[in-house]
C-alpha cells in the first residue's frame, strides 16, 4: 500500500528535515520502503517549500508525490500552493495559527505547533511538534520509530528539547485522533 | 549496516568503500553534495579532497593522481563534463584508472541546473575527439549509486580507463535505504603491476589488451604521453602503423569485452512481446508502467540498461526477432534509441522527455498500450 | 687537440634512444634542459622520485627527453596534473616544465591557483615570447609591438610580467634568467628543487626559427647576444618593476624567496586535529 | 695559507670532450667561451653541422664548464685536468 506525504511550509521551518526524518523513521526503523525527495534548488530558498516522502509495504517504483495522502501545510502559501494537489480524501494537517483555510477541505487535523514551539522555548521545533503531531494522526510511521529518527538528525544538547517537542506533538495528536479534542473534522 | 542516504551521499560512500583516497571537483549543482561529502570524509580515511578551480583542473588532477598511484574520482554535471572533455581523451589515450561521475541535469547548455535531464549519454560515449571507448554505469537508486560507484572504480582499474558513473538529478536527491555490506563482503579489484624489471618493463605493451601499470615513484622511468605512443611510451606522432595497433587495443579491450561488460536488469521479459528500454531514474516509472500493463494481460517487460558503454550490441541483436517491439523511454529526445534501433535493425518507438521531470507511470503506460494495440 | 666522445657524462638523466630532440638549431630550450641536469647532478634529488609534467608545445616535449617518470599532458593542464600527482604521492619531487604560451594562456588560471594553495612543486617556465610549436602566434608574453604571425603590424597586447604574476599569486620562490645565464640558472634550479611550496623560474630563451626572425634575431646567436647586451641582474626587486619591453633591460635576478606552510603541510596538520 | 696562495696562482686547465654528430652548430658554446678557446670546424658532422673544435693554443682552457652547461645538445663537455704542481 502506498501512501504518499507532502510536507510544506516556508524557508527556515525546517520542511525539508521533516521529510528526511518521516522517511528514514519509516525506511529504517520500522522496516518499510520508503523514499525522501526534497523540493530542490532556488526554488526552495524563500516561499514555499516542500519535502515529498512515499511509504509503501511494497517495491517503490515511482519516486516521487504527485497526489498526497496527507499534506502537511505550515504557511498559508504552502497551502494554497499544495492542498489542490491533495487526493480526495486525503488528510490536511496544518499549523492552526499560520493558515488559514478556505471552504471546500476535506479531512483536517490542527495544531499550533509554533505557539506550542515557542513555549517550549525554541520556535525552531516547531518541525518536529508537527512530526509528533502527523504520527500521531496518521499512524504511517510508529512512535518508537520516529522519536530514534529525530534524536539521531539533532545535535546531543538539543536532543531533550527535541524529544519534548516530539511527545508535545504526539500527545496533542493523540488527543485529536481520539476526537477529544474534536478538531479533526 | 543499514543507511538511509541520498544518491549523491551513497555514491561518495561507495567510492571510499572502493578505496577512493583522493578527490578533485569543481562545484556544480547537482552534484555538489558528492564533493561536499567527500571533503568530510576523505580527511577521515588519510585521503585528500582538493576543490579545483574548474573541471579542466578537476579531471586534470584525478589523471595525475592516478599515476601517483591512488584511485582518484571526479564529480560534475553536464557544462563540466563539457569542460572535462579533453582530458578524458587523455585518460583514454594514457589509459589511466579514474572515475567520473555525472550527475545529468537538462540541458543544453545551462538548461535546467536543479531538475533532471539524461542527455548526456551520447555526451559520456563520444565527448572528447578521435577514437576510443569507454565504459558508463547508470544507477536507478541510491543502493545502485553505491554499488555501481564501487563497480565503476573495480572496472576503471581492471580496464585502466576512465569510467563514467551517469547518475541523474533524481537518483542524486532522492533517499532511500542503503545496505552497506561489510568490508569483507565487498569485491574490490586493484590495478595491475608490472612483475619484470624496469629494463624489461614495456609500459604499453599488453598480452590480454590490458598493460600492467607502474606509477610515479615506482622506479620504472614510465613516459607517459597523450600523443600516439609505441609500447615503450614514446611518441610515434607520424607512424599510420603504430597509430592503428595504438587505437584498435585502445577501442578492443573494451568492445572485445562487451558481453563482460553487460550489465542489464530484466523484468518480466520472458514472453515478452514488447519490450521497454530504459535506465537511470526513469526506470522506476517503467516498472510501475509494466507492473500496471501485465495486471491487464499486456505481455510487456523492462530492459534496464546498467551498463550504458558499452552497448549491448549483441544483447539486442539477439531479442530483435523474438520482440516484436521497442519503446525506448529516456529523458531525452532519443539518444539510447538511436543504439536499440542500430542493434535492432527495426524501427523503435520513443518516449521521450525534454528535461526537468522523469514520466509518470501513466504516461508510459498509454505508449504501451497504444504501441501494442498499433495505434 | 678536442677529444671525440660517443656519450656524455649526463646522459644517464636522460632518454638517449631519443635524443637528438626536435628542437631547432639555436633554440634555448636544450640549454634550459642541459642546466637542469646539470643542477640534478649537484643537487641531492633521488631520481627515482622525480617527476617531470610538461603541457603542450615545444617546452612540453621537455618531459619526454628525461629519464625519469614523466607525463606529457593536454595543453595548458600540465599544473593541475602536477597537482593531483603530487598529492598522491608526496614523497615525489614534481617538476612542471613548460612554455609560456602552456602556462599562462589556456593554463593561466591553474598557474595562479596552485601558486595560491602553495602547491609543492616546480615550475620552470621557458618563456620565447610566442607560440613556437604551431609557427609563431603571438602569446602572453609577447611583448608589445614585436612581429609574429598573428600580430603581423605589431603586436597590440600588453604582455604578462610572469615573475609579478607568480609572486602576487603566492609562490614562494620566484626567479628569471635567460638562456645565457646558465650558472645563475642551474643555481637557481637548484634552490628551487631543494625548497618546499610552489616555486617559479622563468628562463627568457630563444626561437629563432619562429620569433627571432621576424624580430631582428635570425639566429639564436643573435638573441643570446642582444641577452648579454640588455640583461640587468637585480637581486630581490619587487617583480612589478621588471616589466619587459622590446629594446629595454631585461631585469633578472632572484625576486622572492619566502616560507609558508604548503597545501600538503596545512592537510596533514587538519587530519591530525580531526583524528 | 702560505700555499694557498702559490697554488691558485697556477691556471686550471680542462680537457674538452666533443660529441661531434649531435651538433647542430648554433655557435654558442663557441661565441661565450670566456676564453675564446673553440672556433667551428671546417668538417661536416652527419646532420651537416659544423661542430665546434680547439683552437692551436689549447692551453688556454680553464675548464669552466660554460660550454658544457650552454650547449642545447648536451654535446661538449669538459673533464678538469688534476691540478698538479709540477
Amino acid at each position: 500500500m502506498r501512501k504518499e506525504i507532502k510536507f510544506s511550509g516556508f524557508g527556515g521551518q525546517g520542511i525539508v528535515l521533516m521529510g528526511n526524518i518521516a522517511a528514514r523513521a519509516s525506511a529504517i526503523y520500522d522496516g518499510k520502503n520508503a523514499i525522501f525527495t526534497p523540493s530542490y534548488g532556488p526554488e526552495a530558498r524563500g516561499g514555499a517549500a516542500s519535502s515529498n516522502v512515499v511509504i509503501s509495504d511494497d517495491e517503490i517504483d515511482y519516486p516521487y508525490v504527485t497526489e498526497p495522502d496527507v499534506l502537511v501545510a505550515m504557511s498559508q502559501e504552502a497551502y494554497e500552493k499544495y492542498a489542490p494537489m491533495l487526493k480526495d480524501g486525503g488528510l490536511l494537517i496544518i499549523d492552526e495559527d499560520l493558515v488559514k483555510l478556505k471552504n471546500g477541505e476535506g479531512k483536517v487535523a490542527k495544531v499550533p505547533a509554533t505557539k506550542i514551539a515557542e513555549s517550549l522555548g525554541k520556535r525552531i521545533v516547531a518541525n518536529i511538534v508537527m512530526l509528533g503531531f502527523f504520527t500521531a494522526v496518521t499512524k504511517l510511521i510508529s512512535y518508537e520509530a520516529i522519536k530514534k529518527a529525530v534524536l539521531e538528525s539533532v545535535p546531543p544538547k538539543f536532543k531533550e528539547l527535541n524529544e519534548e517537542a516530539l511527545d508535545k506533538g504526539y500527545e496533542r495528536g493523540k488527543k485529536v485522533k481520539d476526537g477529544k479534542n474534536g478538531k479533526m473534522a | 549496516m543499514i543507511k538511509f542516504y541520498s544518491g549523491n551521499i551513497a555514491c561518495a560512500e561507495g567510492a571510499i568503500a572502493a578505496g577512493c583516497r583522493f578527490f578533485a571537483g569543481y562545484p556544480i549543482t547537482p552534484s555538489t553534495e558528492i564533493a561536499e561529502h567527500m571533503a568530510l570524509r576523505l580527511p577521515q580515511v588519510g585521503g585528500i579532497f582538493i576543490q579545483m578551480e574548474d573541471e579542466l583542473a578537476s579531471m586534470a588532477a584525478i589523471l595525475g593522481a592516478s599515476w601517483g598511484g591512488m584511485k582518484a574520482m571526479t564529480a560534475t554535471s553536464g557544462p563540466g563534463l563539457s569542460l572535462m572533455q579533453e582530458n578524458i581523451g587523455l585518460g583514454a589515450m594514457t589509459e589511466t584508472p579514474c572515475v567520473v561521475v555525472d550527475v545529468q541535469r537538462a540541458g543544453p547548455s545551462t538548461g535546467m541546473p536543479t531538475l533532471i535531464g539524461q542527455a548526456d549519454v551520447m555526451q559520456a560515449r563520444w565527448g572528447s575527439h578521435g577514437d576510443y571507448e569507454i565504459i558508463a554505469l547508470s544507477p536507478s537508486s541510491p543502493q545502485e549509486c553505491f554499488d555501481l560507484t564501487i563497480k565503476s572504480f573495480n572496472l576503471a582499474e581492471e580496464y585502466r580507463v576512465p569510467v563514467i558513473l551517469l547518475m541523474d538529478e533524481s537518483v542524486s536527491h532522492m533517499s532511500e535505504k542503503v545496505i552497506i555490506p561489510p568490508k569483507e563482503k565487498i569485491k574490490i579489484v586493484e590495478r595491475k603491476k608490472p612483475k619484470v624489471k624496469p629494463s624489461e618493463y614495456l609500459p604499453f605493451k599488453a598480452d590480454d589488451y590490458v598493460p600492467p601499470m607502474a606509477c610515479a615513484g615506482e622506479g620504472y622511468a614510465v613516459h607517459v604521453t597523450g600523443l600516439t605512443h609505441d609500447e615503450k611510451g614514446y611518441p610515434q606522432a607520424t607512424s599510420p602503423e603504430v597509430q592503428e595497433k595504438l587505437v584498435r587495443r585502445l577501442c578492443d579491450k573494451i568492445r572485445k569485452n562487451e558481453r563482460k561488460l553487460r550489465d542489464i536488469e530484466e523484468f518480466e521479459m520472458e514472453d515478452a512481446k514488447l519490450a521497454i528500454v530504459s535506465f537511470g531514474t526513469t526506470a522506476r516509472s517503467c516498472k510501475a508502467a509494466v507492473k500496471r500493463a501485465r495486471k491487464r494481460g499486456y505481455k510487456v517487460g523492462l530492459i534496464r540498461l546498467r551498463t550504458i558503454w558499452p552497448f549491448a550490441d549483441e544483447y539486442f541483436e539477439k531479442i530483435a526477432n523474438e520482440i516484436k517491439q521497442f519503446v525506448v523511454v529516456e529523458v531525452n529526445y532519443g539518444q539510447i534509441k538511436l543504439e536499440v534501433e542500430r542493434c535492432v535493425g527495426k524501427k523503435v518507438h520513443l518516449l521521450p522527455k525534454m528535461g526537468g521531470e522523469i514520466h509518470k507511470p501513466e504516461e508510459i503506460y498509454k505508449k504501451i498500450k497504444e504501441v501494442y494495440n498499433g495505434n | 687537440m678536442e677529444i671525440e666522445a660517443e656519450t656524455h657524462p649526463l646522459d644517464k638523466y636522460l632518454r638517449t634512444d631519443r635524443i637528438p630532440h626536435i628542437w631547432c638549431p639555436g633554440c634555448g630550450l636544450g640549454t634550459v634542459l642541459n642546466c637542469f641536469l646539470h643542477a640534478l647532478e649537484e643537487s641531492d634529488i633521488d631520481l627515482k622520485n622525480l617527476a617531470i609534467v610538461s603541457g603542450i608545445g615545444c617546452t612540453g616535449r621537455v618531459a619526454g627527453y628525461l629519464n625519469v617518470d614523466s607525463y606529457h599532458t593536454t595543453h595548458g593542464r600540465a599544473i593541475p596534473f602536477a597537482t593531483g600527482l603530487k598529492l598522491a604521492n608526496p614523497k615525489l619531487k614534481v617538476v612542471v616544465f613548460s612554455g609560456d604560451g602552456d602556462l599562462f594562456a589556456i593554463g593561466g588560471n591553474h598557474f595562479i591557483h596552485a601558486a595560491r594553495r602553495n602547491i609543492d612543486m616546480t615550475v620552470i617556465c621557458v618563456n620565447n615570447y610566442n607560440y613556437g610549436m604551431t609557427g609563431g602566434q603571438l602569446g602572453p608574453t609577447t611583448p608589445l609591438e614585436a612581429k609574429t604571425t598573428t600580430s603581423p603590424y605589431g603586436n597590440v597586447e600588453h604582455p604578462f610580467n610572469l615573475c609579478h604574476v607568480a609572486a602576487a599569486s603566492g609562490a614562494v620562490y620566484v626567479a628569471r634568467w635567460t638562456a645565457l645565464h646558465v650558472r645563475r640558472l642551474k643555481e637557481s634550479m637548484k634552490e628551487a628543487l631543494n625548497k618546499k611550496g610552489f616555486t617559479f623560474i622563468e628562463v627568457i630563451a630563444s626561437c629563432p626559427t619562429t620569433y627571432g626572425r621576424r624580430n631582428k634575431m635570425p639566429t639564436g646567436l643573435d638573441t643570446m647576444r642582444y641577452y648579454k647586451e640588455k640583461s640587468v641582474i637585480k637581486h630581490g626587486i619587487d617583480p612589478s618593476e621588471a616589466d619587459i619591453e622590446i629594446g629595454g633591460d631585461i631585469i633578472v635576478g632572484k625576486f622572492v624567496d619566502i616560507e609558508k606552510p604548503t597545501f600538503d603541510e596545512i592537510l596533514k596538520k587538519l587530519e591530525e586535529k580531526i583524528k | 695559507m702560505k700555499y694557498w696562495v702559490k697554488e691558485e696562482l697556477k691556471p686550471p686547465h680542462g680537457k674538452v670532450y666533443i660529441i661531434k654528430d649531435r651538433c647542430k652548430g648554433c655557435g654558442f658554446c663557441i661565441d661565450f667561451c670566456p676564453q675564446q678557446v673553440l672556433q667551428e670546424s671546417e668538417e661536416f658532422n652527419a646532420k651537416g653541422y659544423h661542430p665546434p673544435k680547439l683552437v692551436e693554443n689549447e692551453k688556454k682552457c680553464i675548464g669552466c664548464g660554460f660550454c658544457s652547461l650552454v650547449c642545447p645538445e648536451f654535446a661538449i663537455y669538459i673533464e678538469k685536468e688534476e691540478e698538479k704542481n709540477d
